[in-house]
């Protein structure tokens, strides 16, 4: 072994800036030595300057590439917390709807409060026999669950602007760990067509469809997006691809680039105010 | 009070004096004469130099920066030395730290876990004159102890250590006392300031290898 | 009003004992009087020690009465309880299977456990950052449920025997309140026939068996019961006919009556030890 | 000592002086001489007279008993007063006491709550001589003065008060202090004295009604 064998210019052809890149990212060292005269000794670099230059380039271009790849495996851990969310939630649902069959009567609880409401009223209740202990445990797990799902929806709107900025911007942060989830990964989700992403979360319909049972679905999960929901109906369809077409971008730059690009959201909101003219419009002329 | 270290001025800016260095803006600070302002208040270093603790830095000096965050503190540091390695753990502020490093030619941004020097002992050179250290893991006399590899002969340690993410609960001085027993396999410390009223429960440690 | 309007006796005929238990289950007053020399000036009893006599008769059956009322209505109760229990361990199941596919990779478990077992490994972890935290929180939750069924499940064991000592005598206290709970109450149980008892549990299969697509179901849930699970296949119709039909003569005692009868275990005892006798014999001489 | 109500005798049975009444048996209790032993261990009154408490009680006296559970104290009770009348809350616990009842032409069983007395004031009689309580809920002194309307001139109290019925985690003797506070509006306590070795933290009381 020479002193060099596990320098990261060790082996790297200096005009090759992602092999560089890459060993620096995946190299290991026992001990630092004085790498800028060994490079120069050994032919990496001219001078010292020329090898801080090379240094510069590619510890910049493996840091933004390693911080790049770091964040889309966080992708992966949205999809995970988004999906816990929903079982928490229809979980501590079900369980609320078990609880109101019981208590209602047995605590003789009156408040207009149902489902989670209710089984926090009922959780803050003194239990005075062991059937009422076990009823008002049962109401406390029920709000543990629903706090879970509240801790885990606080952790998404957080880290979806992170993993996926644009998307997160213009679908909102729990919509956009959504489509993520839907379509596995946001690698997957930037490399759907946009009329995918218009109809994710509508499979069901889409196969009855395909199977020609009935007509195409117009929209999926993004239907909860206001820019779809709050345009009148027959404008919904329109609304959807053009939608689907803005975050099938958002998510395409949050996957290769990482950068907020506020440009497409402006575009969204000037076609949305197009939409919502045209149909204050059209009241108006009724 | 101390001297600065070449590069490092006070400037009056509005009104007070201020720390400043000479570099492209970061973080929005407020700018005079083309010098922009190190706020004591984001940085350790910048709060351990305004305390007119006794660095022992002149200027020009080769650094490994370990826990630069979003490269705040890094950038004046790059402004005023030599070669400076910054090491950062968490993805995302390393992003931010990209385009500090990017319009520095003399900053290196690493990507790594400070407690694995391994893992850049292939790019970071050895005999380097300081390491400043803001990392805010339990453990953090641990990471000094690591990376002292890298200095050489009477080297710098300009550390500041944060007594909550030693122990949460327990009597800050007593962190200290142990992060300075820990240390003193290594270091002789120097010189030791609470960062108040800049930083809460941290410590600033000037120590030199031993 | 009379100084005895408020007395249990007032306006109950002495020949009538229900109509005095009635009054003193149902009855309130101010306070209390010389009870006994008011029955007497008021012509209800003879002499004190009638009226005694009568009160005693009266208290002793209104006391009966009330108990076993008061335990019916436990029934109730014990069937929530055992939905709830079904309901915690189903989402305890459902939400370890999430966490499964989170926090193995995330966490780097390295365990054989699996379900249950495998989020109470992940709940002692101590987080190391946010991903880890809704990870090991959502452990926890789930190692909450895990108790919560055990707790319901111990609160059946205790009152199934106070509820329907025979049933849960035979069945288990588990399996008890679940045919309680499918048949909706003690009551219906007690007066359905056996062989609805015997297919409890089993709706699916009866109704597919009814709409001509099936065989008749030969058990539903006293399957679980080791008189049927522990006979070889072959006896097994036989043996949950037999079973079903003691268990509803033990459910009958419960409701009407509520005394524990050993000898309706005995029979049972008795009669699995003949099939199982000649399952043996069967093998011997196979 | 004080003197045992009549009634109520010491008989030597397996070598040892023992507590007995005469009556039917009923939880499978011991019996000499056609008398059967009152358990010290599984009665609170029984406690008390064991321990020489002077219950002021002389055989035959009209009794309301609070917290009668399945039977065991009311039937040594019933088996030496006149009418006794038994409340007890629990359904399950009452079918054991009807069965005690049963053949006990003085035992009234009543499925009542002691904490109100409206349910029963219509069957149960006034003047009595005697109120014993054994309830384990919170309240217990307050349960006694709301039924102090039962008791006649002079009427005794014997209530045992467990302090974890009170206050799980007080110290037993700070709860007896505010039980005996509490009573002092209604009756003149007489005696008072811990259960032990019988009944852990059970304060034994005797008192009059004022």
């Amino acid at each position: 072994m020479t002193e060099t064998d596990d320098a990261w210019f060790a082996g790297v052809d200096p005009g090759d800036p992602e092999a560089a890149a890459a060993a620096i990212a995946d190299g290991e060292a026992d001990e630092p030595r004085d790498w800028p005269a060994l490079a120069v000794e050994s032919g990496f670099a001219a001078d010292e300057d020329e090898y801080y230059d090379r240094l510069h380039d590619a510890t910049v271009a493996a840091a933004r590439e390693a911080a790049r790849a770091a964040e889309r495996a966080d992708d992966k851990q949205l999809v995970h917390a988004l999906r816990a969310m929903d079982d928490t939630e229809r979980t501590a649902n079900e369980l609320a709807e078990r609880l109101e069959e019981w208590a209602g009567a047995l605590l003789d609880v009156e408040t207009g409060a149902t489902g989670l409401d209710f089984a926090a009223v009922v959780a803050e209740r003194e239990p005075a026999d062991a059937t009422e202990e076990r009823a008002v445990s049962l109401a406390r797990r029920v709000v543990d669950l629903r706090e879970e799902r509240d801790d885990l929806r606080t952790f998404i709107e957080r880290r979806a602007p992170a993993v996926a900025p644009n998307l997160a911007e213009m679908a909102g942060p729990v919509l956009a760990a959504r489509l993520v989830s839907l379509a596995g990964g946001l690698e997957s989700l930037a490399k759907m067509p946009s009329g995918t992403v218009q109809v994710l979360g509508a499979e069901d319909a889409l196969f009855a469809h395909l199977r020609g049972h009935a007509p195409s679905p117009k929209h999926g999960v993004i239907f909860t997006h206001e820019f779809v929901s709050g345009t009148r109906p027959d404008d919904r369809g329109s609304a959807a691809r053009a939608l689907a077409g803005k975050l099938s971008i958002a998510a395409r730059i949050d996957h290769y680039s990482g950068d907020f690009r506020e440009s497409v959201h402006d575009d969204l909101r000037d076609r949305m105010e197009t939409i919502r003219a045209r149909a204050e419009e059209d009241q108006t002329e009724e | 009070m101390s001297e600065l270290p070449d590069g490092v001025d006070r400037r009056a800016v509005a009104g007070e004096e201020r720390l400043t260095t000479e570099g492209e803006p970061v973080y929005g600070e407020p700018t005079a004469d083309g010098r922009r302002v190190w706020d004591a208040g984001r940085s350790k270093l910048g709060a351990m130099l305004e305390l007119g603790m006794d660095t022992r830095l002149d200027g020009g000096e080769s650094v490994l920066y370990l826990g630069a965050a979003s490269g705040t503190t890094v950038s004046h540091v790059a402004d005023f030395s030599g070669p400076t390695y910054a090491v950062e753990f968490a993805p995302r502020p390393v992003r931010d730290l990209v385009d500090v490093a990017e319009v520095r030619p003399n900053l290196f941004p690493l990507l790594a876990d400070a407690r694995k020097p391994r893992e850049y002992a292939g790019v970071v050179e050895a005999d380097l004159d300081c390491i400043v250290q803001d990392v805010a893991t339990r453990g953090q006399a641990d990471v000094a102890n690591r990376n002292a590899q890298f200095l050489g002969e009477d080297g710098l340690l300009l550390a500041a250590i944060k007594a909550r993410s030693e122990n949460v609960v327990a009597d800050p001085d007593a962190v200290f006392e142990d992060v300075r027993e820990t240390l003193s396999g290594r270091y002789e410390v120097l010189e030791t300031r609470r960062l108040e009223p800049y930083h809460d429960d941290h410590l600033g440690i000037v120590a030199r290898k031993r």
